[in-house]
């Protein structure tokens, strides 16, 4: 088992991934929460590359690793925006406490 | 390759690349750091009419040597409100990020740390690493000068990393190559053949280029003298405003690491303008060794060539900073963001036209 | 886009490479934005008055020097002056005209101060070294005439405690026949250098009515476009013979009163000095120089005001004497004092950067201001 | 175990361990500084999978882009002042013991299927191939990406300046 | 050009004698000694008046009269009793080009005097200055702390005749 | 259009810029390499103090000049029967100096002590380089005298006093209404002395 | 716990040696606090200026305490600035260095008699190694006060009671 | 054999090594010594007030926030640079649409003044003629803390 192959790197996926969502789940900080999502993102680029790897699917699993993390920088930008706005108008950046929107 | 002379000498692939790894950190950077910051020194006096050090060794040759036994001894302070683990990191990372660009630099034929197809963005990538080392020192350093020197240093850095991007992809389109070694191979020997005069191309494209490639390669310089902090760039560690930037809090050895990295970029971005757009390690008259017949004396030649353009334009950066003033914190802005990107962003279409339709 | 304010606190000073001495600066900030600036001085009192009041007043000459230490000369020749006003000497002639050579000779050196340090301030250190080596040779001047480099001692009341040194007129002419070539290298290196320009022009602006009602005075008022030159406006000693101009700023790279008219009416004000000094020198008479000095200094009481212009600007005595050998009040008027005071005002808006061209561009030494 | 394992465990451990840190950290900034760590080691494996040019653009992208800019949005939103930044989690048990659970399944179905490895020799040039492939067969997707990083950048460049 | 009689004569049809008095026996210049509390009506007056126009100020300087009488305290110290102390303001017109010297006295003990920072901005620090070194309080004056001395000197004055060193400022000797 | 030209501008002014700095490169330096190579200072330099005390006849008129009063002279009477000498300028002293101490380290090198020296042995040399480890190094003693002389000058004139005491004692004593008397009157002309005349004045 | 804290007892080649490497690294080294307080540092500025230029020592300026090893206290040190002064100094890494310049600093110069504000001498806040005299001293002086403290330094040693030299 | 990312990840070892191997060369000979006020925060001799970390500039954030996007199109098209010679005009075209999008945004960005870094319009200090002190009823001592 000690020679790395697909699983290992499966095997980090899910560990990254549970951490990721576990900050999501628990962090009441909105910056923390986007910290969790750029994980989970990450995780599944490794899913992505890995099985482009070791499946048979060519270059297509690295280039869509490429679009993923074009995407996850435009998610950044776009979501860090709104939560500095969000901060400009409540002070506050606790996800559980902006419930102000709504009105 | 050296890695396969010294894979042969020692018989093991980790202690080949160690010992690789660790050859331009002594061979080159420790020796060269030494020397820039002499070099720095005397060149800074003799445009000032002065001498610079005299008094250490035949004409301060030993200065720096002085200097860096003398930052060993001295204390490391971390205040009280210092955030210790980061504190000590930063400069750790700072210098990793300045001395992984060194991996991918050409020095001649033979003496390259590691042949990557991704040289020209990887040296890109690596100064994220400095930018993150930088900020973490400055918020480590729980100062007010740290803190706001590390943050401009960090957005100066990243801003002027989009021309210098910019101008990487034009040399791109132009010689189909993302790797620094063939692409000075590609501008072959003699001068004319360089990117900066159009490239070993010819007719009517070589005439279009040159401009082209003289803007792109002042561009070029310009930024990658941005991203080093030096002057008219040097708002990061303005001793006018914030004391000394991000590293006000630094001292002894750490500072000393800060201060390596600094010089070792200094080089590291020389060498990039030079493998860009100045030949790289090639010659600009053919090489002696061609013309001897003597074969082992190329890579030598090619290290004389390489080491000699860069220092040059280690010289160029310092004779600019002890001419110019330094910009202010928005002018560096708007210069970056409204001249060097649309600049750069014309040559680069003007580029792409010229290699498809002609 | 505003964010909720919260102004960061920033001390500039009292060590700082850039505040000119023990200045601190109290920077009031919303991000890089100046709120406001609070000067805190006082960090080198060094209690000038009292000991004016301890003094004879011959011995009050030496704390003269101290005062303004970058043009020591004019704080003796303002002093020496107002005394002997007081006390009615009329000084030989030929002392008149050494005083104002070693005046505008103090002008130039203080100027060239002034700017090598502001071309600091701006990030280049070249003009720095250039200033101070040029300065260095008015230095060499003031030392074989009087022997002190720069703190001199040399105008006494009623007199000159040296006449001057026979090599000092051809070294004076060698001298200024060498300053102009590298006046006009200074103006290459900086004065036209579009970052300089950048970041010097429209910055700082002073319109002429505040800086008259802040009582600023020197190049700094005529940087504003006031043509306010104590030399003509209310002619001490001899400078009514002489024929020279009084730049003002007209805002040639901006807007008049921004700290590059108050940089460059300091460069002109140069060329000024040097054709004073010229005429001076070929018209100087022969003469004794200590005949008129008072054997014992005791002035009748009465008070007076006096003032003159030193490179900084209109430098007041104000000496009330009770007929005793020791004044009884010696007041300074300092011009960096007063003009120092308009900076809370002409930062506001700035940026930190700023407030380095603009406290340069004052040019204040923390010696007069605190006293 | 050659030496290719090893490296692989090294980056292993350094995501892992970091990526930990980041979630259990209650300094917002430090959470913010491991992730450079975390970042780091997810390109190292990038690599060892023979995505080297992915891993670059992870480089340049996650470390010299998203990492600074949530360390600006931290440095922007978070009063360091009066309290030390720290981020409350909630509900950290329940969380942590579902969420394991989670993890376990995941592990356990990962461990138990018999993937089909067919091991691709590692093209020698990924970024042309790469290239190739954006030019040809994912150009329209270029070309939305294009429009979507329009769109993104606008959109957060008004909300900022709003 | 006036000269400060000229002045004084158009001033008089202003403010009474008891508000100004014009002082010609000592030697070298003359000028006009004015009511502490009214010192900022005429400063206006004068600054404003078509005529005088006496937009700067060049010089404000507090001064001890030392007129007092000099007692012993029962540290054995001399210090004054009574007496005054004053403030000169020393007035210009850049336009008109004159100049006028004005005077107020005020008592020691409780020394007062109207601000006329809002006339002259200058002012500001020439009053906190003479605060700071004669402890003359100017009345209105926006933020009258002390300048050249450490804030939280209190020790006195020390330009008065009979002011006293402290030994100790924070644990440090003062005397040579 | 300005947008080029302040691109073009920027550019041509940093070259001549560089033309310069590129020019001073060249040019030798005008550094005085110090320790090797001094300078030769001017005559009239102003540097440390020294006291020829073979001329100095203990006038205390630097000391009063001294706006610092960092010159301390002590000087003790002659008694009848010993010579001092004369001075070079052919004064005869009369007076021992058994202290002259200047405190370096608070002088301000005015040169308002040299000037009213009468038989000008108080001068400024061209020494600078006197630099200490220790504070007290920098009180210089002019002294010729050794501590030993010093204190036998002193008692000498001690024991000459109480002897001349004694001797005038009775007389005093006899005389004792009218000398309170005439003292103020004594101080007043003394004063009017001072101011007329810069006669040395005697020390007790 | 390192080898500048230590001290040794007796004299041997090996620690004479690295003295003398030590020594020599620290004299040819000294960074100056670029800091300034009055006249003095006027003629400090005109030392490292072209004329003099400290650079030929090995002196540079650095604005932060933390990186100088030697602090020129260039003027007259009023009570206001003395604790400023002493909190700086402090604020140095060991091993560190002041040089008092100038009558001021030494001693209150000038206004050690009237001077109600002023500090006489500043070796009341901080220890000072070499008192250069002058008001303000030569530039000459300076450096020569510089080379009495290069000597100093050169005379430092880990040996305790180090037979003199 | 190593690949040649593996001599770039030894290099970055080295260089790792090599600083912590410094530092704990210097920890071996330099002194300790530390005092409170040595280990205060620096600021240029006063007592430092308040925390460093307050409120900065937003348009650190915007400039950040252009860059990354800015950063992430120019990494795209790396890809592209490289090959699309051999698509010919298509090729180009392809990339030719992205830069032009791209240059879009940024015109968006300059004309919105985002390329701006926040330099508020300087007002010169006018004098404001002020009230005249007879309009203020009485005189008192201001008395400042
Ligand atoms: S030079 Fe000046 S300060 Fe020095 S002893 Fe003579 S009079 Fe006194
Ligand atoms: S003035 Fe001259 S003679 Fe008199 S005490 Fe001084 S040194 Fe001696
Ligand atoms: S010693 Fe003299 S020159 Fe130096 S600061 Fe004091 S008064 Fe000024």
């Amino acid at each position: 088992m000690l020679h790395v192959g697909l699983t290992h790197f499966l095997v980090i996926s899910i560990a990254l991934f549970s951490l990721g969502l576990y900050a999501v789940v628990t962090r009441k900080n909105a910056v923390m929460v986007l910290m969790g999502i750029e994980l989970i993102l990450n995780s599944a680029n490794i899913n992505f590359i890995a099985f482009s790897k070791f499946g048979n699917f060519g270059l297509q699993g690295q280039l869509i690793a490429l679009f993923v993390i074009v995407l996850a920088a435009a998610e950044a930008a776009v979501a860090l925006a709104i939560v500095l706005n969000i901060y400009k108008t409540l002070a506050n950046i606790n996800v559980d406490e902006i419930d102000s929107l709504r009105d | 390759m050296i890695y396969d002379w010294l894979f042969r000498l020692t018989g093991s692939e980790t202690a080949a690349a160690i010992i690789q790894s660790l050859l331009p950190l002594f061979l080159f950077i420790l020796p060269f750091a030494l020397f820039a910051v002499l070099l720095e020194r005397k060149v800074s006096a003799h445009m000032q009419d002065r001498l610079g050090p005299m008094r250490v060794g035949y004409h301060g040759i030993l200065q720096t040597v002085a200097d860096i036994i003398k930052l060993v001894q001295k204390e490391d302070i971390v205040a009280k409100d210092n955030d210790r683990l980061f504190f000590d990191l930063s400069p750790v990372i700072v210098f990793t990020g300045s001395y992984a660009a060194f991996a991918v630099i050409p020095f001649s034929g033979i003496f390259l740390g590691s042949n990557i197809d991704l040289g020209l963005i990887y040296i890109v990538a690596v100064t994220g690493l400095v930018v993150a080392g930088i900020l973490m020192g400055g918020w480590a350093s729980n100062n007010k000068y740290s803190l706001l020197g590390a943050m401009r240093a960090a957005a100066q850095i990243i801003s002027y990393e989009i021309p210098t991007l910019l101008i990487i992809l034009v040399v791109i389109m132009v010689s189909g190559t993302l790797n620094l070694y063939t692409l000075s191979e590609w501008q072959t020997s003699y001068f004319w053949n360089w990117l900066i005069l159009g490239g070993p191309v010819f007719g009517i494209e070589k005439l279009l280029f040159i401009p082209l490639m003289m803007m792109s390669a002042l561009i070029i310089f310009t930024s990658t003298l941005a991203e080093v902090n030096r002057t008219p760039f040097d708002i990061p560690e303005a001793e006018s405003e914030l004391v000394s930037g991000y590293h006000t809090e630094y001292s002894g050895m750490k500072f000393a690491m800060f201060f390596l990295a600094e010089y070792a970029n200094m080089f590291a971005v020389a060498a990039i303008v030079s493998a860009l757009f100045f030949g790289g390690f090639q010659s600009p008259f053919g090489y002696l060794g061609d013309l001897f017949n003597l074969p082992w004396l190329i890579p030598i030649e090619q290290f004389f060539w390489f080491t000699v353009k860069g220092i040059f334009f280690v010289f160029v950066q310092m004779w600019l900073r002890w001419t110019l003033p330094r910009f202010r914190v928005d002018q560096l802005m708007t210069f970056c963001w409204k001249y060097l990107i649309p600049f750069a962003f014309v040559i680069l279409i003007i580029v792409g036209l010229i290699t498809v339709l002609v | 886009m505003a964010l909720k304010t919260e102004e960061m606190v920033l001390n500039m000073g009292p060590q700082h490479p850039s505040t000119h001495g023990v200045l601190r600066l109290e920077l009031k900030l919303e991000g890089e934005i100046i709120n406001d600036v609070i000067p805190h001085i006082g960090y080198l009192h060094r209690c000038f008055e009292k000991h004016a009041e301890a003094m004879t007043y011959p011995q009050v000459i030496p704390y003269t020097d101290r005062l303004d230490y970058l043009a020591s000369m004019y704080n003796e020749f303002g002093y020496a002056l107002a005394i002997e006003r007081l006390m009615g000497i009329e000084v030989p002639e030929r002392v008149e005209y050494i005083r104002v050579i070693m005046g505008e000779f103090q002008r130039i050196a203080s100027h060239l101060v002034a700017l090598g340090t502001y071309g600091a301030d701006i990030g280049a250190f070249t003009p720095f070294l250039f200033c101070f080596r040029d300065r260095e040779r008015i230095l060499h001047l003031f030392e074989i005439t009087c022997g002190a480099r720069l703190l001199y001692n040399y105008i006494w009341i009623g007199g000159l405690s040296h006449d001057l040194h026979p090599d000092f007129i051809r070294k004076s002419k060698e001298f200024i026949k060498d300053f102009r070539p590298n006046l006009k290298e200074l103006n290459e290196l900086l004065t036209y250098n579009q970052i300089f320009i950048d970041r010097t022009a429209n910055v700082g602006i002073l319109p002429a009515e505040t800086a008259i009602n802040y009582g600023i005075s020197g190049p700094s008022l005529r940087g504003s476009g006031v043509k306010w030159d104590i030399r003509r406006n209310d002619p001490y000693s001899i400078y009514d013979k002489f024929d020279f101009e009084i730049p003002v700023g007209t805002g040639e790279k901006g807007t008049a009163g921004d700290c590059w008219d108050r940089y460059y009416v300091r460069i002109r004000e140069m060329e000024e000095s040097l054709k004073i000094i010229e005429q001076a020198i070929e018209q100087i008479p022969q003469g004794d120089v200590s005949s008129a000095i008072p054997r014992r200094v005791k002035p009748p009481a009465g008070q007076i005001y006096s003032r003159v212009e030193t490179p900084r600007g209109e430098l007041g005595y104000f000496i009330i004497s009770d007929g005793s050998v020791n004044p009884q009040r010696v007041k300074v008027r300092a011009p960096s004092f007063v003009n120092l005071e308009v900076i809370g005002e002409l930062c506001k808006g700035h940026m930190v950067a700023d407030v380095i061209a603009i406290l340069g561009s004052i040019d204040i030494v923390l010696g007069e201001i605190d006293r | 175990m050659t030496t290719y394992d090893i490296i692989f465990y090294l980056f292993a451990a350094v995501t892992l361990l970091s990526a930990f840190f980041v979630v259990t950290n209650r300094n917002i900034v430090h959470s913010a500084f491991y992730l450079l760590f975390t970042f780091f080691g997810v390109a190292g494996i990038y690599v060892m999978l023979g995505a080297d040019f992915v891993a670059i653009v992870q480089l340049i992208v996650y470390v010299g882009g998203i990492l600074i800019l949530l360390l600006f949005g931290v440095m922007l939103t978070n009063k360091i002042t009066n309290i030390e930044i720290k981020t409350d989690s909630i509900n950290a048990l329940p969380a942590s013991i579902v969420l394991g659970l989670f993890t376990g399944a995941l592990g356990a179905a990962v461990l138990n299927t018999n993937w089909k490895v067919v091991e691709s020799p590692a093209p020698e040039a990924t970024t042309t191939a790469l290239g190739n492939l954006l030019i040809n067969e994912y150009a329209l997707i270029f070309e939305l990406l294009g429009i979507v990083l329009l769109i993104a950048m606008i959109g957060a460049a008004s909300m900022a300046r709003k | 050009m006036k000269t400060a009689e000229e002045i004084f004569e158009s001033l008089k049809t202003k403010f009474s004698e008891a508000v100004i008095t014009l002082i010609t026996d000592k030697p070298v210049e003359a000028f006009i000694e004015a009511a502490p509390m009214e010192i900022d009506k005429v400063c206006l007056y004068l600054r404003d008046e078509e005529g005088f126009e006496f937009n700067s100020l060049m010089n404000l300087s507090g001064v001890d009269d030392a007129n007092g009488e000099k007692v012993k305290d029962e540290n054995d110290n001399e210090i004054i009793k009574g007496g005054t102390l004053s403030v000169y303001y020393h007035l210009e017109s850049t336009n008109l080009k004159h100049k006028i010297t004005l005077k107020v006295s005020t008592d020691r003990e409780n020394p007062e005097v109207a601000s006329v920072e809002e006339i002259w901005r200058t002012a500001d620090w020439h009053e906190r200055e003479a605060y700071d070194m004669f402890g003359i309080k100017f009345l209105n004056h926006h933020n009258l702390i002390r300048i050249l001395m450490p804030y939280d000197w209190d020790a006195g004055h020390p330009l008065r005749k009979d002011y006293q060193n402290p030994e100790f400022y924070k644990g440090m000797k003062v005397p040579y | 259009m300005t947008y080029f030209l302040k691109f073009w501008q920027g550019l041509g002014t940093i070259l001549i810029g560089m033309k310069v700095t590129f020019r001073h490169l060249f040019i030798p330096a005008v550094t005085i390499q110090y320790p090797s190579v001094k300078p030769e200072l001017p005559e009239r330099e102003r540097n440390r103090l020294y006291v020829n005390m073979d001329d100095c006849i203990g006038c205390l008129q630097c000391a009063r000049a001294c706006p610092v009063d960092c010159i301390e002279i002590e000087t003790v009477k002659s008694i009848p029967g010993e010579d001092l000498g004369k001075t070079s300028n052919g004064k005869k002293k009369a007076l021992w100096v058994t202290k002259f101490d200047i405190d370096i380290a608070k002088c301000c090198y005015c040169q308002l002590c040299v000037f009213p020296c009468p038989t000008e042995c108080i001068y400024m040399t061209d020494v600078y380089e006197f630099s200490e480890y220790e504070r007290e190094n920098l009180i210089f003693d002019f002294v010729t005298l050794t501590p030993d002389e010093r204190q036998e000058k002193k008692k000498n004139y001690e024991e000459f006093l109480i002897k001349k005491e004694a001797e005038k004692a009775e007389a005093a004593r006899k005389k004792a209404e009218e000398a309170a008397q005439k003292k103020p009157e004594n101080n007043k002309e003394e004063d009017k002395l001072n101011d007329k005349d810069d006669k040395p004045k005697e020390q007790e | 716990m390192g080898l500048l804290d230590k001290q040794f007892t007796d004299e041997n080649i090996i620690i004479t040696k690295v003295d003398d490497l030590l020594n020599w690294a620290r004299l040819s080294s000294l960074w100056q606090m670029g800091f300034g307080l009055a006249c003095c540092a006027i003629e400090m500025m005109a030392t490292s200026a072209s004329h003099y230029d400290f650079d030929r020592f090995g002196v540079i300026p650095r604005p932060s305490p933390r990186q100088s090893d030697v602090i020129i206290i260039s003027g007259t040190v009023t009570l206001k600035m003395a604790l400023r002064i002493k909190r700086l100094y402090e604020q140095m890494p060991d091993p560190k260095y002041v040089i008092s310049m100038g009558s001021c600093s030494n001693s209150g110069g000038p206004y050690w008699e009237h001077g109600y504000h002023v500090l006489k001498g500043v070796d009341r806040v901080i220890p000072v190694d070499v008192y250069v005299p002058g008001c303000p001293p030569r530039p000459e002086a300076l450096l020569e006060g510089l080379l009495k403290l290069q000597e100093k330094i050169r005379n430092e040693s880990l040996v305790i009671n180090k037979k003199s030299a | 054999m190593l690949t040649e990312f593996g001599k770039v990840f030894a290099f970055m070892l080295t260089a790792v090594l090599f600083v912590v191997m410094a530092v704990f060369a210097s920890k071996l000979i330099r002194p300790a010594r530390p005092t409170t006020e040595k280990l205060k925060t620096y600021e240029c001799g006063e007592n430092p007030e308040g925390s460093p970390w307050v409120k900065f500039n937003i348009r650190f954030y915007v400039v950040a926030l252009i860059f990354l996007i800015f950063d992430v199109e120019v990494v795209l098209l790396i890809p592209w640079a490289l090959v699309y010679k051999g698509s010919g005009i298509i090729g180009f075209l392809v990339g030719a649409i992205f830069l032009i999008l791209l240059g879009l945004g940024m015109a968006y960005e300059w004309r919105k003044g985002d390329l701006e870094w926040a330099r508020p319009k300087i007002i010169p200090p006018v004098l404001k003629k002020e009230e005249p002190p007879e309009e203020k009823s009485q005189k008192e001592l201001i008395i400042v803390e």
